[in-house]
């Protein structure tokens, strides 16, 4: 027979256990109905975004994949993932910090045709902090696998 | 090992113990600040997009893990006042909460004085800087809450169940305001993969941060040596000490 | 088993000052103490630690050779009433201790009708506290020591604000608590008009 | 046994006298609520009137007004039983300090909370939201505002008998309210474009049930505390 004082302890720590898992299984599943809206491109192609409603898509403005349309503000780009591209359409103006390589966010919506029209595209300062020498060298890097 | 912790947690104990230990502390921190201001300012090499001005990630970086690491003690000391009822982790809970605090506001600061060339105001609601002003509200909480009770056991004690609350608070409120922020601007999106800061300038940082540690270990010793003085003043040591030292004096 | 309250080596601070220091005290059943001291003396600061309201800085209180100060600690041994009377302005004396009484995890003794009865309030019952004077709130508040079966009495200024004849009803309540081995603390300014004190204890 | 029969009924009685007290204090339970109106009607003002401009702040300013108006009922939470000696005599019936600070959460909720919801109606319609973005209001703000309750509640009790306390109290709660503030204004303003948003739902019970099974000993301990 345990002690009573014992057993109400207890059962109040099994309580207590209890509440926590159950937070945390709701918070995961928060987790799990992304809630950021924020998808790669890789998941695009796998097919995991949502056709209907607008997200964002990050990822690296492709070398040489930007063309701009001739008499308006209309451009297009490819995001890459390292894995897999996406085209995208924006037009208006595009922030200081957009050029090829850099990682970009937009925010906008899949259409039928599979392009993700951008309502919005977002340069971010990438948190790498590196001597020039060694930024030109990853550079180098990667330019030469893209050749490859 | 319990009787190790007994005896020095014992106001009296503690207080000439750490006496002997600061001159040691701050030895070693004049040897990590001497190197890592070496490493941080001369042979790092400059950033090849910011430049000279990334520099200051010597002082905000090391700043925002301090006022995170001080709250964690905070936070142990907290645990050690409710469970155990030590009275030098009241002591200790007063005196680190204005250095924590502290260490906030260098740490948002210097990330506003950073922000100023890298994003080109002084204030973004970058998800960082947002987390860490909240979190200087935690300890301006617990201070103005340490400082509305007059009795100090009990003013000690309800800084400590606050500080507790804010402990569990405070990874809800870092990814709440991510989630905010990415919302409303978009994840930086880091290269691949990639190193994300380079070896020469990594090394400096790292022993920067142990100069922030020691530093904050020796002013820490410094205030609690004090209050420890306030709090025992009516015992014969603390008279003994004064005698002595008046004598010393003249 | 007899009762017996020991209070070993008890000191208390509050506010940063010590109030009580170094004060030892032991108590069988059948026992009626005088708890004598000016303002500020620590009269109410001793009675709140006796209750287990206040932790000690130093030293011990024992009910039945068990430390209070050790949880649990069920308070359901004593009966506290404090000068601040423990009663909810906004709702009556009847609503106040029938919601006491039912909370309570302590024995019963009376029922909420006989205690007030026994305090001279039953036609005040349905008043609500904050319109009755103060000697009548005294008197509800004490007719919490009825509604309950408790061998500790820990009473804070009990006379305050009462007429003699009130006095005398209080003081022979105490009388047979003690005769039937219940031990009372009593703090007052006023002297008891019965001789069934055994002990004053005056603090400084 | 804190699951035993006794103990639900005491829960219920607790809440039961603090609802009754409240309600006969008629202006303790008013102002927070009037609060909540004349903050929500404030933003037209400062604003615009147009529905458009409006519709689209409608959630987040509906949840300012109701975090704010519940940070200003929290004072009277503790103060009459404290300086009653009320709060002394419950701890002292040997009650679980664990029944009491859960009990003042829920009469906390009842008597602030409840009303800031049911109030939210006509004032969410009257900034122009539409049906389905009221439902997701009323069901965040359910979630949310009983999460106040309970937090909010355990740094009642920790400011009590303090000097102004009741601003104490407010600056030292909103920092924990940020959470629910970003998940709940936003899953009213996501809703808005015709999305269900599940993940901030499930954010906002998550905190729930964390504050639920949390906040009550933080009470427990901070009342006490206050006590000695």
């Amino acid at each position: 027979m345990m002690h009573p004082m014992r057993k109400k302890r207890l059962q109040l720590i099994c309580l207590g256990i209890l509440g926590i898992g159950i937070a945390l299984a709701l918070i995961l599943t928060a987790f799990e109905k992304n809630l950021m809206y924020f998808y790669s491109p890789s998941e695009i192609h796998a097919g995991d975004a949502p056709a209907k409603r607008p997200f964002r898509i990050g990822g690296m403005v492709v070398e040489g994949s930007v063309v701009r349309q001739a008499e308006s503000l209309g451009v297009w780009f490819n995001l890459t993932d390292t894995a897999n591209e996406q085209m995208v359409y924006f037009e208006g103006i595009l922030p200081d910090l957009f050029r090829e390589g850099q990682g970009i966010v937009a925010k906008g919506q899949m259409n039928k045709s599979g392009l993700f029209v951008a309502s919005e595209v977002l340069a971010k300062h990438d948190e790498n902090y590196m001597p020039p020498e060694v930024a030109e060298a990853l550079e180098n890097v990667q330019h030469n696998s893209k050749v490859d | 090992m319990f009787r190790f912790f007994y005896h020095y947690s014992s106001l009296r104990n503690f207080y000439f113990f750490s006496a002997k230990l600061t001159p040691f502390l701050i030895a070693v921190f004049l040897a990590f600040l001497i190197y890592s201001l070496y490493g941080a300012l001369i042979s790092a090499p400059a950033d090849y997009q910011q430049g000279d001005s990334f520099r200051i990630i010597y002082v905000h970086v090391p700043s925002a893990w301090m006022s995170l690491l001080v709250y964690m003690a905070m936070g142990l000391s907290a645990v050690s006042v409710l469970v155990w009822r030590v009275k030098l982790a009241e002591i200790t809970l007063g005196a680190i909460a204005p250095i924590g605090a502290t260490f906030t506001l260098a740490a948002l600061i210097t990330g506003s004085i950073w922000g100023k060339p890298m994003w080109g105001t002084w204030w973004e609601w970058d998800a960082r800087l947002t987390s860490e002003l909240v979190l200087l509200f935690l300890y301006l909480g617990v201070i103005a809450l340490l400082k509305a009770i007059d009795d100090r056991r009990t003013g000690a004690r309800s800084a400590s169940i606050l500080c507790l609350i804010g402990i569990i608070n405070i990874p809800i409120v870092h990814y709440s305001v991510e989630w905010w922020n990415t919302l409303h601007q978009g994840p930086t999106v880091s290269k691949f993969d990639s190193p994300s800061i380079h070896i020469d300038m990594l090394i400096p940082l790292l022993t920067m941060t142990v100069a922030f540690m020691l530093y904050f270990a020796i002013i820490s010793l410094y205030r609690i040596r004090s209050a420890i003085l306030v709090y025992d003043k009516e015992t014969q040591w603390v008279k003994d000490l004064i005698k002595r030292n008046e004598r010393g004096q003249i | 088993m007899p009762n017996s309250l020991e209070v070993k080596n008890l000191s208390v601070e509050r506010s940063n000052r010590g109030i009580i220091k170094d004060l030892s005290l032991s108590l069988a059943g059948g026992h009626l103490v005088h708890l004598k001291g000016a303002n500020g003396s620590g009269k109410t600061t001793f009675l709140r630690a006796l209750a287990g309201l206040i932790d000690p800085s130093h030293g011990k209180i024992f009910w039945n050779k068990k430390n209070i100060n050790e949880r649990p600690f069920s308070q359901s041994c004593l009966n506290y009433v404090s000068h601040s009377l423990g009663l909810a302005e906004e709702l009556t004396t009847l609503e106040n201790l029938s919601f006491l009484r039912a909370i309570s995890r302590k024995t019963l003794n009376k029922t909420v009708e006989a205690s007030l009865e026994a305090m001279n309030l039953k036609s005040f019952q349905d008043y609500r506290v904050a319109i009755l004077s103060a000697g009548q709130k005294q008197r509800a508040s004490l007719a919490q020591l009825l509604m309950f079966n408790c061998p500790l009495w820990l009473l804070d200024e009990p006379f305050n604000s009462l007429d003699t004849e009130s006095c005398g009803v209080i003081e022979s309540l105490i009388d047979d608590h003690i005769s039937n081995g219940g031990i009372a603390i009593v703090a007052s300014h006023q002297k008891f008009q019965s001789s069934t004190v055994q002990k004053v204890v005056e603090l400084k | 046994m804190i699951t035993g029969t006794n103990n639900w009924n005491t829960l219920f009685m607790l809440v039961r006298r603090d609802v009754i007290k409240t309600w006969r204090q008629s202006a303790d339970l008013l102002y927070p609520i009037m609060f909540f109106v004349l903050v929500t009607i404030l933003f037209p003002f400062a604003l615009s009137p147009e529905t458009l401009v409006l519709r689209s702040f409608a959630g987040g300013l509906l949840w300012i007004a109701a975090l704010l108006a519940m940070s200003v009922s929290l004072e009277n939470l503790f103060k009459t039983d404290y300086s009653s000696g009320a709060l002394e005599a419950i701890v002292l019936s040997g009650v679980p300090l664990l029944l009491v600070g859960l009990a003042k959460a829920i009469a906390n909720w009842v008597l602030s909370g409840l009303p800031i919801i049911i109030l939210a109606i006509p004032l969410a319609l009257s900034l122009g939201i539409d049906t389905f973005s009221l439902s997701i209001l009323l069901l965040s703000l359910t979630l949310g505002s009983v999460t106040i309750s309970l937090i909010g509640t355990s740094i009642g009790a920790l400011s009590v008998g303090l000097r102004s306390a009741g601003m104490l109290i407010i600056v030292l709660a909103l920092p924990f309210f940020i959470p629910i503030l970003i998940f709940g204004a936003v899953a009213t303003s996501n809703s808005q474009t015709g999305l269900i948003p599940e993940a901030e739902l499930y954010f906002l019970a998550g905190l729930l049930v964390l504050a639920v099974t949390l906040t009550p000993w933080a009470t427990a301990s901070a009342i006490r505390t206050r006590l000695g």
